[in-house]
């Protein structure tokens, strides 16, 4: 059964580093796994909790969040700003039980189009391996029906 | 001739409803929190509380509930209604207040336009009232007019006999009579003494009240500032209540698909009469209390010639600063009519 | 004298000295063990005050109501540390001049009222600071262990039947001297980030979204707990954020008026072991 | 088509679906639309209770729904035309909705204009800023029986010139011998080529002084316009029972239900929307 699951993956990039990486993965032809839903944004430092809550609302089963390495923003500190904000987010969903294997972080530069291409391959295979987000999908099922007791 | 319902008898009284097809639901209490809850045995009936945390409102009115299934494709609109499941239900032990509560709020959703979500789960629902026999500082029934035994509202009434033995039964409609026919032969006749009904004192004069409320230049009385002054402007006094009705449309979903719901909304909350232009009719914490109080006791009787009050006392009971309307309405009987 | 009665002649020697304007405080509730806010304005008024071990409260919440400081008036208050806390945090966030207030210090420990030094947030710096080397490493909460103890499933579980009861009250926000934004993010409807229904999936997304927005800011006071009408353990889940703050940045959130905000600020070299 | 009318007995709070036929705009963030049925069941209903100074809930799903005066007349249900100024979640999806599309409407709810008590006297419209379409919708229903009515005095105002709405209305009607239109903008709004006047709304109506004798007033803008033009009226000896005037508060269900459109006593989705002025002095000001 898991073998056939396609995970569906949501990566909030920055647009300066990581998006320029994922283009560079393109251009030299490497090839990565097609499971991943790119959302470009001008920062990391943009990049808000809610919508890592929004992918999940929407049904998504893992989500990445990638910028520029430390030091290399574009606006100077967005990367510093957003790394603070990541650390305390991740350690509140951890607590309230939704695996931090499922919300990923990484820095991938320009240059980095091979980081970029083996982080998808292996951010899916890893979600791929923990299966769908079937906790969730429940709750977002349960709006659906009508109000029982 | 009077007829008894035995306590020991009571587990095969739910086994038996639940065998004709119907939700059994009382009152249930967990670690932290009590609610009225279905349950599939006697044993996770607990009738000893003086009344859940949550009144009984949200089994007729739910907190949430989708009204309207939406798909949108090319130029067309596809819209699929959803109307509760039909689903028969006996709420056994339920608190006179909440009872009434429910028959307050007939006429609102009934007024000329009939809300069927409301509708088909009132006369899907039985509802076995149990006559208190204790209550608290925070009760307040009689001051409404209405007792610690009140029928109004309930299809069943039940009496609690002495020692704990079991209830003298009061069938008061059809429903309730259809319910109790189900389980005729473990009920047995004969009559035994009742245990004494609560005493709730009355706390305040209704009738004083309504009379300085109904009086025009009192909307703009001081009083309502300095009564309310510690309110912080949450719904807990409002979605505890089992009266206060009022609720929100929001859509869910996207440009393709989604659902439109009824959710619970509270005057106590600023943006609820806020318009678009950023006018906002009642602007302050004192003009939302005051619309709270007024609603209830002077421009709901004005239309529907009842009180929006059942007496049950969650307001004040679980208010985060202690405000509530017993506290109001004392304080409005101490002043000049 | 006792301590109630002490600060009754103090509240009554700042109101009719024109120090402040008024002072808030306690009064009796409509039980024996129930406190009330009380908003005292004249010498008079200051006779139903009560300072006992039941005013365990957080007030400063009604310090930023709206229009109360416009005047430039002082205003007096009772505070506990958690209270003077808040009070800096307020003060560091811009919502409040914090020289308009005098607070009126008392701590309750054990249903033991004791009165503290002072009357300006900065003469309780001492005692906060102590507080901070003083909080435990690891918060001696049975329920806290039990969902610590928790694989991930287990603790989602746990979280969807707490949030379940939830029904949107706000109350917890409403209490939150932390939460004054005159419109929250629930609010906020172009985009709709956060599900305004309170079905379980809406109830999650709302508790996640304030315990977030109250990571390194609450201070612990417990008004949330106190005024949930259902009970969610609210105040469990922004004490282990409180406690995972301090932890990664040594941040104790109220320290002083001029305390960073912790997701406001930032080092070069904190942590990121889990950034791949 | 009568199952979807049981349904829609069965729901209330189900909409009828809409076509957005024509669209207009018709200021600076200001659009008509121009709907059309696609039931013929639910056009019919409309036809038969539909009257002027009734009101709506149009729709946008995924949205939310928001209350609008149905702007055109009851002399006209072969389509609903309404107007709506581009600020929230609700008018920014009709916004991006085009010509085509299917929207939504509920209604019509609320009180209306008593017309037939208006017959054989004179009328004077008072209005400003986007507030014209529910006076728009009285004008047009007294202007398609003419010979029914005496004067026809319209005073409009709003900020700018280009605030103005229903322009291309506004130069018919001018044109026409059997109304009056008096036109005016805000002192600063008005542009190089503007011929009308300039100066705000009551004191406009003053300057245009009409008569109170057998004459019915029927004014709509926002609060603070009512309040002076209240004003000016009483001066100019009009009695509150001959004003007519429409409340618009935050609505959700349009029938009474939901709790938050009440002034007072008065709910105005059922009440209301349609008050005279003595209706409304005797509501609680302080919720107004």
């Amino acid at each position: 059964m898991n073998e056939l699951f396609e995970p569906e993956i949501v990566a909030f990039v920055c647009t300066y580093c990581t998006y320029a990486g994922a283009d560079l993965a393109g251009t030299s032809r490497l090839k990565y796994a097609p499971n991943v839903r790119i959302i470009r944004l001008p920062c990391t430092g943009r990049i808000s909790p809610m919508f890592i809550l929004k992918a999940l609302q929407k049904g998504a089963d893992g989500v990445l969040v990638s910028g520029c390495h430390p030091g290399d923003c574009h606006f100077t500190h967005g990367n510093y700003h957003a790394r603070r904000r990541w650390m305390v987010f991740r350690a509140l969903l951890e607590f309230m039980g939704i695996p931090s294997e499922r919300v990923k972080f990484s820095w991938i530069s320009a240059a980095e189009g091979g980081k970029f291409a083996d982080l998808m391959n292996s951010v899916t295979e890893d979600i791929r391996k923990l299966g769908p987000f079937d906790q969730y999908k429940e709750l977002i099922r349960e709006t659906e029906t009508p109000a029982t007791f | 001739m009077t007829r008894i319902l035995l306590r020991d008898k009571l587990d095969n009284c739910v086994a038996r409803w639940r065998k004709a097809g119907l939700t059994v639901i009382g009152p249930v209490k967990k670690e932290t929190f009590s609610s009225y809850a279905a349950v599939e045995n006697a044993a996770e009936l607990d009738l000893s509380m003086i009344m859940p945390d949550r009144s009984i409102k949200g089994l007729f009115f739910p907190q949430t509930e989708p009204m309207l299934h939406y798909t949108i494709k090319k130029q067309a609109l596809d819209i699929k209604d959803f109307t509760p499941p039909p689903e028969k239900r006996i709420i056994f032990g339920a608190r006179p207040c909440d009872a009434s509560g429910m028959a307050i709020d007939d006429p609102l959703f009934g007024w000329d336009y009939k809300d069927n979500f409301w509708f088909q789960r009132r006369n899907e629902t039985v509802i076995v009232t149990i006559a208190c026999t204790k209550a608290d500082d925070f009760c307040m029934c009689t001051s409404l007019k209405l007792a610690p035994d009140s029928t109004k509202g309930s299809d069943v009434m039940l009496r609690p006999l002495q020692n704990n033995r079991g209830w003298l039964v009061e069938e008061l409609t059809d429903r309730g009579r259809d319910a109790f026919n189900e389980i005729a032969d473990l009920l047995q006749d004969g009559s035994e003494p009742e245990a004494s009904i609560a005493v709730v004192p009355e706390k305040f004069d209704l009738d004083a009240c309504v009379t300085w409320l109904q009086k025009t230049e009192n909307f703009e009385s001081t009083f309502w500032k300095e009564i309310s002054m510690r309110c912080i402007g949450c719904a807990s006094c409002t979605f505890l209540c089992p009266t206060c009705h009022c609720f929100d449309f929001q859509d869910e979903g996207d440009t393709y698909s989604g659902i439109r719901r009824k959710n619970w909304d509270s005057c106590s909350f600023a943006l609820f009469t806020m318009h678009t232009s950023g006018h906002n009719p009642r602007a302050t914490q004192s003009a939302r209390w005051r619309q709270r109080i007024m609603h209830k006791f002077n421009y709901f009787p004005g239309k529907f010639n009842v009180n929006s009050c059942s007496g049950c006392g969650r307001c004040s009971r679980q208010c985060p600063v202690d405000m509530g309307i017993t506290e109001t309405l004392q304080a409005i009987s101490t002043l000049q009519p | 004298m006792t301590i109630q009665e002490t600060y009754k002649t103090r509240a009554k020697e700042l109101l009719s000295s024109g120090r402040v304007k008024m002072v808030v405080g306690y009064k009796a509730g409509s039980t024996p063990d129930r406190r009330r806010p009380h908003f005292i304005r004249t010498p008079e008024e200051a006779d139903r005050l009560i300072l006992d071990s039941a005013c365990i409260a957080n007030l400063s919440g009604y310090l930023i109501t709206e229009g109360l400081l416009s005047d430039e008036k002082s205003v007096g208050i009772f505070l506990k540390p958690d209270g003077v806390r808040s009070l800096n945090i307020l003060a560091a966030e811009s919502q409040l001049n914090i020289e308009q207030i005098v607070v009126l210090g008392f701590d309750v420990n054990n249903n033991e009222i004791t009165a503290l030094k002072g009357e300006k947030a900065e003469d309780f710096s001492t005692l906060i600071e102590s507080l901070k080397e003083h909080v435990p490493q690891t918060p001696g909460n049975p329920l806290l262990e039990r969902i610590e103890a928790m694989n991930a499933k287990e603790r989602f579980a746990f979280w969807e039947a707490e949030f379940s009861r939830c029904i949107k009250c706000y109350a917890c926000r409403q209490a939150c001297p932390m939460c004054y934004c005159r419109r929250c993010i629930v609010d906020c409807n172009q985009p709709q980030w956060v599900n305004t229904s309170s079905h379980t999936l809406g109830n999650f997304e709302w508790n996640i979204v304030r315990a977030f927005h109250l990571s390194g800011r609450c201070v612990g006071c417990g008004n949330c707990d106190r005024a949930c009408p259902v009970n969610i353990p609210l105040r469990l889940i922004n004490a282990k954020m409180a406690h995972e703050v301090l932890g990664a940045f040594d941040h104790f959130a109220g320290m002083s008026q001029t305390q960073e905000p912790v997701l406001a600020s930032f080092k070069k070299d904190d942590s990121e072991t889990f950034i791949l | 088509m009568t199952e979807n009318i049981q349904t829609a007995q069965q729901n209330i709070y189900k909409p009828a679906i809409m076509k957005i036929v024509a669209r207009h705009d018709e200021a600076p963030g200001v659009r008509t639309m121009k709907l059309e049925f696609q039931n013929p069941a639910e056009h019919e209903l409309f036809k038969q209770n539909y009257r002027t100074g009734m009101f709506g809930l149009y729709g946008v799903y995924g949205e939310g729904e928001s209350t609008f005066c149905v702007a055109s007349p009851e002399t006209r249900n072969e389509y609903i035309e309404f107007t709506f100024r581009q600020s929230g979640r609700v008018t920014t999806a009709l916004a991006n909705s085009d010509i085509g599309d299917l929207i939504t409407f509920r209604g019509p709810y609320g009180n209306r204009f008593p017309i037939e008590k208006f017959y054989g006297k004179n009328l004077i419209f008072v209005s400003g800023g986007i507030a014209l379409p529910p006076t728009r919708s009285v004008i047009w229903s007294c202007l398609d029986q003419r010979e029914k009515f005496g004067k026809i005095t319209i005073v409009y105002g709003a900020r700018t010139v280009a605030d103005l709405v229903y322009k291309h209305e506004l130069e018919e009607w001018e044109r026409r011998d059997d109304i009056d239109l008096v036109l005016t903008v805000d002192p600063g709004g008005e542009s190089p080529d503007w011929k009308h006047r300039v100066g705000f709304v009551p004191t406009v109506l003053e300057q245009a002084a009409p008569s109170p004798d057998n004459c019915i007033a029927v004014i709509c803008g926002p609060p603070i316009m009512i309040k002076f033009t209240l004003i000016s009226l009483k001066k100019l000896g009009f009695d509150e029972p001959n004003v007519y005037t429409t409340l618009e508060n935050r609505m959700k269900c349009g029938v009474g239900k939901c709790g938050r459109c009440n002034v007072g006593s008065i709910y105005v989705c059922k009440e209301g929307p349609v008050f005279t002025a003595a209706e409304v002095s005797r509501m609680p000001q302080g919720d107004l």
